[in-house]
C-alpha cells in the first residue's frame, strides 16, 4: 500500500532534513499510529502521502504508484482514493456541514440521490447529524474535526489518514471516533493516524512508527504512546 | 466532464454568486461601468468618424474656363474631368449661375451686373475629388489642362488646416479610446483576479480533497461568463437608449446637419465589441489568475 | 497616538506594501491607468472649452449703412454702436475696404467695378457681441436704428447650428468627463476595499490582541497615501511630457489656429483635481472599507 | 477578577441557548479549569471574557468591569489586560514568529529596545527560539500552538485564558508548557485554560469548572478530569 525508501525531505535548500532516510512499508489493512514530538515531521510525511509535496530525495510509492514519477493531473485521483483529515481542518469555513462533506461525493460525479443519502449518515456516524445545515465556521472546534473525518470517509477510500484527529476532541468523543475508524479498517481499509493521544495508543495496542527529529526511532506491532528502549 | 460535473457547475457558480452577493455585484459593477465608458467612447469616435468623412466629402474645387477657350478645348476639358479616375463629382456651372449665387450672397448690391453682357464672371466646373488630401496636387495638374484660366479650392492654407484639424481630433479619439479599452482589459482581469484570490484558500482545499482542475475552473468560467455577460448588456441597453434618445434630439430639434450614424448600425459596432470584451475577459480572466492556485 | 505608534504606523505601511508586491502595484496601477484617462480626457476638455470660446468670439455681424443715410443719422449711429453696452468690438469698414475684399475673392472678375463712382457696396460696421448666443436680439435692435440699411450676420441657420454644435460637444465632453470621474472614484476606492478585504482576517486578528482601531488603520491610511500619491503623480508627469509635446509639435507645424492652452495653467488645472482624487480617494477608501472588520 | 451572573448566551434566536445561567466568581490568582465534551460551550464561554462576543442574557464583570456597559472603545484596553491563546490560534500566517509577538507589545506603544529583548525571551521559554524567522504557515502545528502561547504571555497580562493550548502538543510538551502557565500563575496572573487534556487536568489537581450542554455541571476545588458524582 505504502513504501517509502529512502525518503528524505527538506523545505529549503538551507536548513536540514525535516525527514531524514525513512525506510518502511505499510500494508493493506494495516493500522497504523505515527507518533512523536512536536515539529519531528509527522505532518510532514503524511503531506508526502497525498503528493501534496513532492519527496527532496528517495522513492514513495502509494497504491503502486511512484508519487516522484506521477504526472500532475493523476494527483486528483490518487487524492480521492485517500480519505485525508487534516490537523487544520482545511475546510470552506463559510460553507454548510452538508456542502463540505457533499463536496468530495460530487467530484467523484457521484449521483444526486446517493449523495442526499450518505452525507446525513455520515454526520451521525461522527455524532453531528444537528450541525448538518451548521456553517462550518459556527461550529466548536471538536465539531470541525469530526466533519472533516466524516468528509474522509464519505467515499469510502481504500486508505484513511488522518493527522491528529482527536486534538479538539474530549476523551469519550475521542474514543467514539477512533473505534469508529477501527470499524472502518476491520472492514479492510488501511488507516494511518499521526496523534498525541497517549490514551488512544495505549488502549488500541496497534503498529506504532515512532518520529524523531525526522527519522524512524522505533516501529513496534502492537506498541504503546512511550517506545520501549 | 460528466453531466453531473457539468450540472455541478451551473449550480455552484450561481450558488457562488448569490452567496458572494457584494463581490458579484461589485466586480459587475466595475465590468459595466468599464464597458459603459468605453461604449459611450465609441459611439462617440464612430460619429466623429463618420462627421470627418462628411466634411471630406464636401472638400471641393473650381476651374474657371478661360473666356477666350475654343469649343474644341471646352469639350476636351469636359471629357478630360468626366473620365478624370480621381474625381467623384464634376458638375458644370454657367457663369449666369455663378452670378445669380453672388447675388443670393451680396444681394442687391450687384444687381446691375445681372444682365448676360455685363456678366464678368467665368464658366466653370466644380468638381470634387475622390481622396480629399490629394486636392493641392490635383489643382496643379489640372491648372496646366488647356482652356483652364484658374483652378480655385478655398484658401490652401485653410483646406490644409482643417485635415490637420480632423487628424488631430481623430487621433486623440483613437488614443482616448485605445486608452480605455486597455483600462477596460486590465481592470475587468484585475477584477477577477482579485475575486479568484480571495477565494483561494477554497480553491486549494478542493484541490487537497481530490478535485480535478476542470472541475475547479468550470464553475469560476460560468461565474465569469455570467459577471461578463451582464457587464456588457446592461451597458448596452443603456447605450442604446442613450443613443436612440439623442437621435431622436436631434431630429425633433432640426439638427439634421449633425448627421449622425443610424441607431442599429452604431448598436451592431457596439455589440461586436464590448460582448466579446466582457465575457471573454470574464472567462480568459478567472482561468488565466486561477492556475496559480490550482497547481497544488 | 504616541510617537512609538506613528512610527510603527509608518514601518509598517512600508513593509505591507512590499510584503503585497503584487497587490501594491495591481493598485496603484489602477490608480495611474484611470487618473490618466481622466487627466488626459481632462486635457482634451479644457482645449474644447478654449476652442469654443474662442469660435465664440469670432462671431460677427455687419450693420450696413443706408446709402441715403444723413450725416447725422451716422454720426448717431456710430455714437449708439460704440456705447452700446452688448457689443464687444465696432469696427467702420468703408465701401472701398468692402470692394478691396470683395476683390480679394473675385479677383479681377469685379476688377472694373473698384472705381469710387461705379461702387456699388455700402458703408457698413462690423461688429462683435460679447455674448455669442445673442447676436439674433442684437441684429434685430440694430436694424431699427435710423440710417440702417441692414444688418447682416451670417446665415441665421448657420449661427444657430454652429451655438447647437458647440453646446452638444460640450456636453458630451461634459458627460464623458463626468462619467469618468465617477469610473475613477468608484474604481479606486473598490480597489483599496477589496485591499482591506483580503487583510480582514489580519485586521480582525489585530483587534483580538488589544490593538486600537486607530493603531490599525494608521498604516493603511498611510498604504492608501502612497498608492494614492504614486497613482497621482504618475500620470501628471506623463501628462505634462505627453502635452509639452503636443504643444511643440503643433508650434513646430504650424497649427497655430488649433490654439492650444499654455502648458502651465492647464498642469495647475490637473494638480487641483487629480492630487486630490487620488490621495483623497486612497486615504478615504481606506477607512470606509476598513470599518466592518475593526468593529470587533 | 471574573464574576458571572445568570449569564446566557445563543448565537441566534432559533437555537437554544448555548451557555444556560451560568453563576460563577474567579478571583485573582486562581488557576481554573474549564473541561466538558465537545460543543459544550466552553470556548464560547471563553469569548464573552474578552468581549469577543456580547452575552445574550445576565452580567459579566472582568476586573471589576461590566463588559455589557462597557463602551466599544475600551474594548482594546480589557484586551491588553488579558492574554489569549485561541482554539484556532489565530495567527498572521505569512508573517514571522518574531512579527506575531512583537505585535502585541507595540500595540502598547512599548519602546522599540524592550520589544527587541523581550520576544527572544519569550520564544526560549516554550522551546522555539530557532524557529524565530520562520513564517508562521511554515510551522508545525504544535509549533502555531506555541506561538500563539508566547504571544499571550509576552505582555505579562493579568490573566491569561487558554483555549485548548496543548491539543496540537505530545504530552511531554504540553507538560513543559503547562508548568510554565503554573509559574505565571504562582506571580499572580489569573489562568483559566479550557482543555481536554486528562492527564494534564488530573495531575495538576486545580479547580475544575464542569460544562455540559452549556451548563454548570459542577465545580471543584482540586478537581479531576472526570467529575465526581
Ligand atoms: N512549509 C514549511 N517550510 C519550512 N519548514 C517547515 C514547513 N512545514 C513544516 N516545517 C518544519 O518542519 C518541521 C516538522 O513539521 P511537521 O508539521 O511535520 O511537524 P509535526 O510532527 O506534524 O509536528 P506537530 O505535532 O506539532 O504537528 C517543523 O520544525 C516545521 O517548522
Ligand atoms: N457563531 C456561532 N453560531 C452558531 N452556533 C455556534 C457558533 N459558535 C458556536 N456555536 C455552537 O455552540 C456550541 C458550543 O460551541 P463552543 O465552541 O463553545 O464549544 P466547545 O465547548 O468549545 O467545544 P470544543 O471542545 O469542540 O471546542 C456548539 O454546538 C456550536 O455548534
Ligand atoms: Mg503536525
Ligand atoms: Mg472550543
Amino acid at each position: 500500500m505504502i513504501e517509502a525508501i529512502q525518503l528524505y525531505q527538506r523545505y529549503n535548500e538551507h536548513n536540514s532534513f525535516i525527514l531524514n532516510d525513512l525506510n518502511f512499508v505499510i500494508n493493506r489493512g494495516e493500522f497504523v499510529f505515527v507518533v512523536g514530538p512536536s515539529g519531528a515531521g509527522k505532518s510532514t510525511l503524511l503531506k508526502l502521502l497525498i503528493r501534496e509535496i513532492l519527496p527532496t530525495r528517495g522513492t514513495l510509492k502509494v497504491f503502486g504508484q511512484d508519487l516522484t514519477r506521477m504526472p500532475r493531473r493523476r494527483v486528483p485521483y490518487l487524492r480521492r482514493n485517500i480519505g485525508m483529515v487534516f490537523q487544520d481542518f482545511r475546510l470552506l469555513e463559510e460553507r454548510t456541514a452538508y456542502d463540505n462533506i457533499a463536496f468530495v461525493m460530487q467530484v467523484t460525479g457521484a449521483p444526486a440521490g446517493e449523495i442526499r443519502r450518505r452525507v446525513p449518515q455520515v454526520l451521525e456516524m461522527v455524532g453531528l447529524s444537528e450541525k448538518i445545515w451548521d456553517r462550518v465556521c459556527d461550529l466548536s472546534g471538536g465539531e470541525q474535526q469530526r466533519i472533516g473525518l466524516a468528509r474522509a470517509i464519505i467515499n469510502r477510500p481504500a486508505m484513511i489518514i488522518a493527522d491528529e484527529p482527536t486534538g479538539n476532541l474530549d476523551p469519550v468523543t475521542s474514543l467514539e471516533i477512533m473505534n469508529l475508524l477501527r470499524g472502518i479498517n476491520i472492514r479492510g481499509t488501511t488507516v494511518v493516524v499521526a496523534t498525541h493521544d497517549r490514551e488512544i495508543v495505549d488502549r488500541f495496542r496497534k503498529r506504532v512508527i515512532y518520529l524523531e527529529d525526522g527519522r524512524i526511532a522505533g516501529d513496534e506491532q502492537k506498541g504503546v504512546y512511550v517506545r520501549a528502549i | 466532464m460528466p453531466f453531473n460535473g457539468l450540472l455541478y457547475g451551473v449550480v455552484e457558480a450561481l450558488r457562488s454568486l448569490y452567496r458572494n452577493k457584494g463581490m458579484s455585484i461589485a466586480s459587475t459593477g466595475i465590468v459595466v461601468i468599464t464597458l459603459l465608458m468605453l461604449g459611450s467612447f465609441m459611439l462617440v469616435r464612430l460619429n466623429i468618424n463618420h462627421v470627418t468623412k462628411a466634411v471630406k466629402e464636401q472638400v471641393e474645387m473650381v476651374v474657371f474656363i478661360d473666356e477666350n477657350a475654343t469649343l474644341e478645348e471646352r469639350e476636351s476639358l469636359r471629357a478630360n474631368l468626366v473620365s478624370h479616375a480621381g474625381l467623384a463629382e464634376v458638375r458644370f456651372v454657367s457663369k449666369e449661375e455663378a452670378m445669380e449665387r453672388l447675388a443670393e450672397i451680396w444681394g442687391d448690391f450687384v444687381a446691375g451686373y445681372r444682365s448676360a453682357e455685363d456678366n464678368p464672371l467665368p464658366d466653370s466646373y466644380e468638381i470634387r475629388p475622390i481622396v480629399a488630401e490629394n486636392i493641392v496636387a490635383l489643382a496643379r495638374e489640372l491648372e496646366r489642362y488647356p482652356g483652364v484660366e484658374k483652378v480655385q479650392y478655398g484658401e490652401e492654407e485653410f483646406v490644409n488646416n482643417l485635415f490637420a484639424v480632423l487628424r488631430v481630433i481623430q487621433l486623440i479619439s483613437l488614443a482616448l479610446m485605445g486608452g480605455l479599452a486597455i483600462l477596460a482589459i486590465f481592470l475587468i482581469s484585475h477584477t477577477i483576479r482579485l475575486t479568484v484570490f480571495i477565494r483561494r484558500r477554497e480553491i486549494m482545499i478542493m484541490k487537497y480533497v481530490g478535485a480535478t482542475n476542470w472541475f475547479i475552473r468550470w464553475p469560476f468560467i460560468l461565474e465569469g461568463l455570467v459577471i461578463g455577460s451582464f457587464g456588457a448588456a446592461l451597458p448596452l441597453a443603456a447605450l442604446y437608449y442613450l443613443y436612440d434618445a439623442s437621435v431622436g434630439w436631434v431630429v425633433s430639434n432640426n439638427l439634421l446637419f449633425l448627421n449622425l450614424i443610424a441607431v442599429p448600425s452604431v448598436m451592431l459596432e457596439l455589440v461586436k465589441y464590448l460582448v466579446p470584451l466582457g465575457t471573454g475577459l470574464g472567462v480568459l480572466g478567472s482561468l488565466l489568475s486561477m492556475d496559480r492556485f490550482v497547481r497544488v
